[in-house]
C-alpha cells in the first residue's frame, strides 16, 4: 500500500490525524485519545497488518512531549509513523500499546523512566534503567542534575 | 594389614583436615564486616528464606534407585559364585533380571523417569 | 484424604524461590540481573533488572556533534562497533544528500561484514562456555584474535574503533589489508569446521538446546526480536535484505533462515551467517575501487531540521536510529533502537517452563550484549 | 635384604619383622601406622597437587594456550602456590550457615577419598589393605564423598548451593548404581571381589581383552558413570558454574574450597585407578601369550609404572570428556542413567555371565 | 519397533558425535600448533604495535625540538570528551607583531577514548597517534600530560 492510500485508510479511521512533513515514512499526528484505538485497527486489519513496531521513542519538544511510533508491517513492507504529543509536562499519560506489540513494554517503561510519561493499563509501570528514587527524568530538556553531569 | 586398620585411613582424612583447617584458622589475617557474612547471590541481597521447601523431582527415582540397589544386593552374591553355580543360577538371575527390566519398563511408560 | 484434597492451593504458590542471576554472573554477559522464580528447578518467570551500566548516550550524544556521536556508538553494542558508525554515518550522509565514494562503501560493507564475524565467533565461544564447554571458548577467541589484528593494523584500535566518520573513513585501509583478510579467510574456513565438530553436531549440545526456548514468528515480530534470533524463527528480518545499504544490495548473500525456532535453530543461524560474512567479503575483497576514503564534507555538519531514521542490521539485530534535528550541529534528541533491547524483552516469554540451564541456553542463543541494552 | 620393585611382599615383611625385632608387637603396629599414615598423607597430597596440576596443563593444550608457565619450570610449582595461597586465606563464616555441616562436608569428602585409597594396590604387595571384598568397599565409600557435596550444599543458606545439592542428590541415587553393576560385570567374569585376586588373575591377560565385547561395554559405562560420581564435567552440574555460579562450594573459602577441590582430583585419581585395576589389568604388564620374548621385555618394566601408566591415560580420557563437552541438564543427566546406561547394564551382566558359563571369553 | 531401532540409533550416533568432538580436543592436544598467546611481560623488548596504533595523542616533534602547533584550539573543539585543553599565548615576533602561538597544550589522557578527531582534523598536523600503551600510574593526575615539550618552538612557516 503506498503512502497516499495509507493515509486515506487511517484518516478513515481518525478524520482528526494531521500530517506531518517527513521525507522517509508517512508521518501522522495523532490526538492521543485516538491511539489504542487505532494502533489496534492497524494491527489487526489485514490489508494494514501493521504487525512491527521497530521504534517506539519519546521526545521533549519543550512545550510538548510527544512519543513517535515507528511501525512496519512485515507482510506488506510499508511503513509508518505514528506521533501523539501532549502539553502536560507534569502528568503526561497515553493509553498503553504493549498489549498491541508487546516490544512496546520495554520501550514505554524506557519512556517514563527518561520522560516520566506514563503509560495507562501498561503491567508493569516502573523504572527500567534508573533507580526507583531517582529524581526526575534525564532525557527532558530540562533536566539538571548537578551531581552526575559534568560540563565541560 | 586388616580391614580394623580402616580406623586408621579415618583418622589420617580427618586429621588432614582437621590441620589445615586449624592453621586456616590462626594464621592468616581476619576481618569482620558484616556484608562479608552475607551469603553470594550475584552481589543482591537474598530475597526470603533459602530453606523452604523444595520442588526437587527426584523422590520417584529415590525410590527406584532404593528397588534398584537392593536388587543389586542380591546379584553382588551370584555375581562372585557364578561359575560354580552354573547354568541353573544362571537361568534363575535371568528370570530375575527379566522381572527387574519389566519394573524399569513400567516405571519408564509410566513417566517415572522424567524430571518435572 | 478429604484433608489432603483441600490443602490449600496457596501454600504450594508460596514455594516460589528467588534467585538472582546476575548482576555478578557468569552467564549474564556483564551486568545485568534477573530476577528468576523458580519452582524446583524449573523457569517460572523472571524480570530483567538493567541500567547497571546505563550511561546515558542517548543524553550525551544531544551536546555532541554528529562526528563526535561516533565515538559513542562504539560503546552501545560494543561487538558491531563498526556496524553502529555505520548506522550514524549513513544517517547524516541520507539527511545531507552526500554522496560517499564506491570506495567507502567497500571498505565500510568488509569492516561490517568482519565485525559480525567476529561478534558471532564471541558469541560462538561463549555459548560453549555457558553450556559447561569451556574450551570452546578459546578457540574462538584464538580466531577472533586475526579480525582484531585486522582491524587494529588499518584503525588503530582493536575493539572501539570509531572508524566510520560522516563522508567516509578516518583514514584508508592498510596496504596489508586485503591479504590480512584473504589469510583470515583462509583460517577461519578450516577452523570453522572444528567449531561444528566439537559443538554443533555433538548430542549432548543438541539435546541442550534443541526444543529449548521455543519462540514462534508472531511472538518474534511482536517482540521485535530482530536479527539472528529472528531470522532462527523464520523470520525475514535481515535489513540488508529488505533495506540494502552501502554495498550488500549488489552483492550476492542469502538471508539464513531457519524455522524450528528454537535455541539449536538460533544458533545455526549464526554459524550459517558466519559462512555468508566470508561470502560477502570475498566477493567484495579484490574489487576495492581506487579512489578517495572519504567524500568532501563541510567542516561543521548541521543535519537540516526534521526527523530521520536509519536502519542497519547489526550482529545482533535491527540497530534503529532516531535522530530529531532542529537544524543546528547537535542533534536535538538521538534515539538507538537497539537489538538486544527488544530480545531481552522476550527472554520473560520463552524461558517460563523451562530449567535454569535451559534458562541459559536461551540466554546465550539471544546473544544479548548488556551495554547494547543499557546505552 | 635386596629391595625388589616388582614384588613389595617382601619389602613389607622386611619392614614388619625389622619393626618387631627391637620393639613390641603392639608398638611396632603402631609404628606401622604411623608409616602408612605418613605415607599416604604424601603421597595424598603430592598427587593431589600434580593432578591440579597437570589438568591445567592438558586443558591448555587442549585449548591452544600455554597453561601455568610462570612458577617454576613449566610452572610445575604453580599448584604449590595456590595451595600456599588457599592455605593463608581467611575462612569465612556465612550468616546463618548451619556451621556444624558447613565445617563437616570437607571432612567428608576428604575422609571418603581417603578411604577409598586404602584399598588400592599400586603394585605386587604395595596396598594398605586387601579386602576380599575390595570392589564393594570402593563403591560404597567412594559414594559417601556426593553426601559430603550435598551437606556442603545444603548447609551454605545459599540458594545456588541448595540447587546444586539437590542436583548432586539426584546424581547420588543415578549414578552409583550404573558403577556398580558395571564392576559387576567384571566381577562375574573374575569370580572375585578382591583388588589381588583380580589383578592376579589377569597374568596372561587383561579383563578388558579377556571378557572383549561386554568388559568394553562395561568399561565404557564405568567410565562415564563414574566420571558423573566424582562430580567431574560434562557431569558437573553440582557446581555448574555458568548456571549456578559455583554450586555447592558457592560460600567456601580458602582451604575449605581447596579440599573440595583436591577431593574432586583424589577422585578422579581412584576412580582412574579403580578402572585401570578392574579392566586394565592394574600393575600386571602386558602379556600377548605365546610372545615369550616380548613379555619378558613387558615384565622388566616395574609394576608401578605399568599402573600409573594404565591410571594416568584413563585420567587422560577423563580430563578430554572434561574440556570436550558441553554440560549435561539435570534431566538429560537422569535420562542417560535410567533409559540408556542402566538397562545397557542389565543386559551387559547376562551377556558377559553367558559368555563365562559357556567359556567364550579367553 | 521402530522406536527399538532408533534407541540404538540414538546411542550409535550419540556416541559418534561425542568420539569426533573428543577427536577436535585430542588433536590440539597432541599439535596444539601455532599458540597466540602473547608472553607479554617478556616479550615486551620485542614487541612491535602496528604503526596505527592509537596508544596515546603526542604532538609531533622533529629533531629540533619543533613542533607544529600554532595553539588554533580546533583539536580541543573537536574532541567530545574535553580531553584536550589549549593554553595558547602571544608573543611578539621578530617583525614585532605579536602571534598566537601555544603555551600549554593539556591532554587529559584519563579522559580520552581515542576517536582520533583531534588528529583527524589538526589542520597542520600537529598531533599524531604514539605507540606507548602502559598508561597505568598510580596517581590519576599523572595522566595529565602537557604534549608541548619543554623548550619547544613552532617550525616556521606553520602558523
Amino acid at each position: 500500500m503506498d503512502n497516499e492510500t495509507l493515509k486515506a485508510r487511517i484518516l478513515e479511521i481518525v478524520p482528526e490525524a494531521q500530517q506531518e512533513e517527513n521525507k522517509q515514512f508517512l508521518t501522522l499526528l495523532l490526538p492521543a485519545a485516538k491511539l489504542h484505538d487505532l494502533a489496534l485497527k492497524l494491527k489487526n486489519s489485514p490489508e494494514l497488518a501493521f504487525d512491527f513496531l521497530f521504534c517506539l521513542s519519546g521526545v521533549d519538544y519543550i512545550k510538548q512531549l510527544a512519543v513517535v511510533y515507528h511501525l512496519r508491517s512485515t507482510q506488506h513492507k510499508h511503513a509508518l509513523v505514528i506521533k501523539v504529543k501532549t502539553d502536560d509536562r507534569v502528568n503526561p499519560n497515553f493509553d498503553t500499546v504493549c498489549d498491541i506489540w508487546r516490544t512496546a513494554e520495554f520501550h514505554e517503561r524506557e519512556i517514563y523512566d527518561m520522560f516520566g510519561i506514563r503509560f495507562n493499563n501498561h503491567p508493569d509501570m516502573r523504572r527500567i534503567f534508573l533507580e526507583e528514587d531517582w529524581k526526575g527524568y534525564p532525557l527532558r530538556k530540562d533536566y539538571i542534575d548537578e551531581v552526575n553531569i559534568v560540563e565541560f | 594389614m586388616s580391614a580394623e586398620s580402616l580406623i586408621l585411613f579415618f583418622i589420617v582424612g580427618a586429621f588432614l583436615v582437621g590441620i589445615a583447617l586449624l592453621f586456616s584458622s590462626l594464621v592468616p589475617p581476619t576481618s569482620t564486616n558484616p556484608q562479608k557474612a552475607e551469603a553470594y547471590e550475584c552481589g543482591i541481597p537474598t530475597e526470603g528464606i533459602t530453606w523452604l521447601q523444595f520442588n526437587v523431582g527426584y523422590y520417584l527415582f529415590a525410590i527406584i534407585f532404593l528397588v534398584f540397589d537392593v536388587e543389586t544386593v542380591f546379584i553382588f552374591p551370584w555375581a562372585v559364585m557364578m561359575k560354580t553355580l552354573g547354568m541353573k543360577a544362571f537361568i534363575e538371575i535371568v528370570i530375575f533380571f527379566f522381572v527387574l527390566g519389566i519394573g524399569l519398563l513400567y516405571a519408564w511408560k509410566k513417566g517415572a523417569l522424567k524430571w518435572e | 484424604m478429604k484433608e489432603i484434597i483441600n490443602l490449600p492451593v496457596s501454600n504450594i504458590e508460596e514455594e516460589e524461590y528467588h534467585i538472582n542471576m546476575g548482576p555478578q554472573h557468569p552467564s549474564t554477559h556483564g551486568v545485568l540481573r534477573l530476577l528468576v522464580s523458580l519452582q524446583g528447578e524449573m523457569v517460572r518467570s523472571l524480570k530483567p533488572h538493567c541500567g547497571y551500566i546505563h550511561r546515558g548516550i542517548e543524553k550525551m550524544c544531544e551536546k555532541d556533534t554528529y562526528p563526535q556521536v561516533i565515538h559513542l556508538t562504539d560503546r552501545i553494542d560494543y561487538l558491531s562497533a563498526h556496524i553502529n558508525n555505520h548506522a550514524v554515518c549513513l544517517l547524516v550522509e541520507k539527511a545531507l544528500e552526500v554522496d560517499v565514494p564506491e570506495r567507502v562503501r567497500y571498505i565500510r560493507t568488509i569492516m561490517d561484514e568482519l565485525a559480525r564475524i567476529q561478534s558471532h565467533q564471541l558469541w560462538w565461544s561463549s555459548f560453549g562456555m555457558d553450556l559447561g564447554g569451556l574450551t570452546c571458548f578459546f578457540y574462538g577467541l584464538r580466531d577472533r584474535e586475526m579480525i582484531l589484528d585486522i582491524w587494529e593494523e588499518t584503525t588503530g584500535s582493536r575493539f572501539l574503533q570509531s572508524y566510520n566518520c560522516p563522508g567516509g573513513v578516518m583514514q584508508d585501509i592498510h596496504p596489508n589489508f586485503q591479504k590480512k583478510v584473504h589469510a583470515f579467510l583462509k583460517t577461519f574456513k578450516k577452523k570453522i569446521k572444528d567449531y561444528d565438530r566439537i559443538l554443533s553436531g555433538n548430542v549432548i549440545f543438541e539435546n541442550r538446546s534443541q526444543g529449548v526456548g521455543i519462540l514462534s514468528k508472531e511472538d518474534a515480530i511482536s517482540y521485535g526480536v530482530t536479527g539472528p534470533s529472528g531470522r532462527g524463527s523464520g523470520w525475514s528480518c535481515d535489513v540488508r535484505k529488505t533495506e540494502p545499504y552501502s554495498m550488500y544490495g549488489k552483492v550476492q548473500f542469502n538471508e539464513v533462515l531457519r524455522y524450528e525456532c528454537d535455541t539449536y535453530s538460533r544458533y545455526m543461524v549464526r554459524m550459517q551467517e558466519m559462512h555468508e560474512s566470508m561470502n560477502i567479503i570475498e566477493q567484495l575483497i579484490d574489487n576495492i575501487p581506487e579512489g578517495e576514503h572519504s567524500a568532501k564534507m563541510k567542516a561543521v555538519i548541521k543535519l537540516p531540521a526534521g526527523e530521520y531514521f536509519q536502519r542497519v542490521e547489526s550482529a545482533r539485530g535491527e540497530l534503529g536510529l532516531f535522530v530529531v534535528s532542529d537544524g543546528n550541529k547537535t542533534p536535538y534528541r538521538m534515539k538507538f533502537r537497539t537489538p538486544s533491547f527488544s530480545n531481552l524483552s522476550v527472554l520473560d516469554h520463552i524461558s517460563r517452563g523451562m530449567k535454569i540451564a535451559d534458562l541459559v541456553a536461551i540466554g546465550a542463543s539471544l546473544d544479548l550484549v548488556i551495554p547494547d541494552i543499557d546505552r | 635384604m635386596t629391595f625388589n620393585i616388582y614384588d613389595f611382599t617382601s619389602f613389607n615383611r622386611w619392614i614388619d619383622e625389622g619393626l618387631n625385632s627391637f620393639m613390641s608387637p603392639t608398638w611396632a603396629l603402631i609404628t606401622e601406622m604411623a608409616i602408612i599414615g605418613i605415607v599416604f598423607l604424601l603421597f595424598y597430597a603430592v598427587v593431589g597437587l600434580f593432578l591440579v596440576y597437570a589438568e591445567r596443563k592438558v586443558c591448555a593444550f587442549m585449548q591452544n594456550r600455554v597453561g601455568p608457565n610462570r612458577v617454576g619450570p613449566y610452572g610445575i610449582f604453580q599448584t604449590i602456590a595456590d595451595f600456599i595461597k588457599l592455605l593463608m586465606k581467611e575462612l569465612v563464616y556465612i550468616k546463618d550457615s548451619d556451621k556444624l555441616l558447613f565445617n563437616l562436608a570437607p571432612f567428608i569428602v576428604i575422609i571418603a577419598s581417603f578411604m577409598a585409597l586404602s584399598a588400592v594396590p599400586f603394585a605386587k604387595g604395595l596396598h594398605a589393605i586387601d579386602f576380599d571384598i575390595g570392589i564393594l568397599y570402593v563403591i560404597a565409600v567412594s559414594s559417601l564423598g556426593v553426601v559430603g557435596i550435598l551437606l556442603a550444599g545444603w548447609s551454605s543458606n545459599n540458594k545456588y548451593s541448595l540447587i546444586g545439592a539437590m542436583r548432586s542428590g539426584a546424581q547420588i541415587v543415578s549414578y552409583e548404581l550404573s558403577v556398580g553393576l558395571s564392576l559387576l560385570t567384571i566381577i562375574v567374569l573374575a569370580g572375585t571381589m578382591q583388588f589381588s585376586e583380580i589383578v592376579e588373575m589377569q597374568r596372561n591377560g587383561w579383563f578388558i581383552f579377556k571378557g572383549h565385547i561386554p568388559a568394553i561395554i562395561a568399561f565404557i559405562v564405568f567410565l562415564v558413570a563414574s566420571t558423573a560420581e566424582t562430580n567431574r564435567g560434562p557431569f558437573d552440574l553440582a557446581e555448574a558454574e555458568s548456571e549456578l555460579t559455583a554450586g555447592f562450594h558457592t560460600e567456601y573459602s580458602g582451604i575449605k574450597f581447596a579440599f573440595f577441590f583436591l577431593a574432586e582430583y583424589m577422585n578422579m585419581f581412584l576412580v582412574a585407578s579403580i578402572a585401570a585395576t578392574v579392566f586394565w589389568g592394574g600393575w600386571m604388564p602386558f602379556h600377548v601369550s605365546g610372545w615369550a620374548g616380548f613379555n619378558t621385555i613387558m615384565d622388566y618394566i616395574p609394576p608401578f609404572i605399568w599402573y600409573i601408566g594404565k591410571t594416568a591415560f584413563i585420567i587422560w580420557l577423563m580430563m578430554l570428556f572434561k574440556w570436550t563437552f558441553p554440560r549435561l541438564r539435570i534431566d538429560q543427566l537422569l535420562t542417560l542413567e535410567w533409559k540408556y546406561l542402566l538397562p545397557i547394564n542389565l543386559v551387559n551382566i547376562l551377556f558377559m555371565a553367558f559368555l563365562v558359563l559357556m567359556h567364550w571369553h579367553f | 519397533m521402530n522406536s527399538f531401532f532408533k534407541y540404538f540409533s540414538d546411542i550409535f550416533h550419540g556416541v559418534k558425535s561425542l568420539l569426533i568432538g573428543m577427536s577436535v580436543t585430542g588433536r590440539y592436544f597432541f599439535s596444539p600448533g601455532q599458540i597466540v598467546t602473547q608472553q607479554y611481560p617478556e616479550n615486551r623488548k620485542n614487541l612491535q604495535m602496528f604503526e596505527r596504533f592509537k596508544g596515546e595523542v603526542i604532538m609531533l616533534h622533529d629533531g629540533n625540538n619543533q613542533h607544529r602547533c600554532n595553539g588554533c584550539g580546533i583539536c580541543e573543539n573537536n574532541c567530545p570528551n574535553g580531553s584536550i585543553e589549549v593554553i595558547p599565548a602571544k608573543i611578539t615576533g621578530e617583525d614585532g607583531k605579536s602571534k598566537r602561538v601555544i603555551d600549554k597544550h593539556i591532554y587529559h589522557l584519563g579522559m580520552c577514548t581515542f576517536c582520533g578527531l583531534c588528529v583527524k582534523n589538526c589542520p597542520s598536523n600537529a598531533l599524531g597517534f604514539g605507540q606507548e600503551f602502559e598508561h597505568a600510574v598510580f596517581d590519576r593526575s599523572k595522566l595529565t600530560k602537557v604534549l608541548n615539550q619543554p623548550g619547544s618552538s613552532i617550525i616556521k612557516g606553520v602558523e
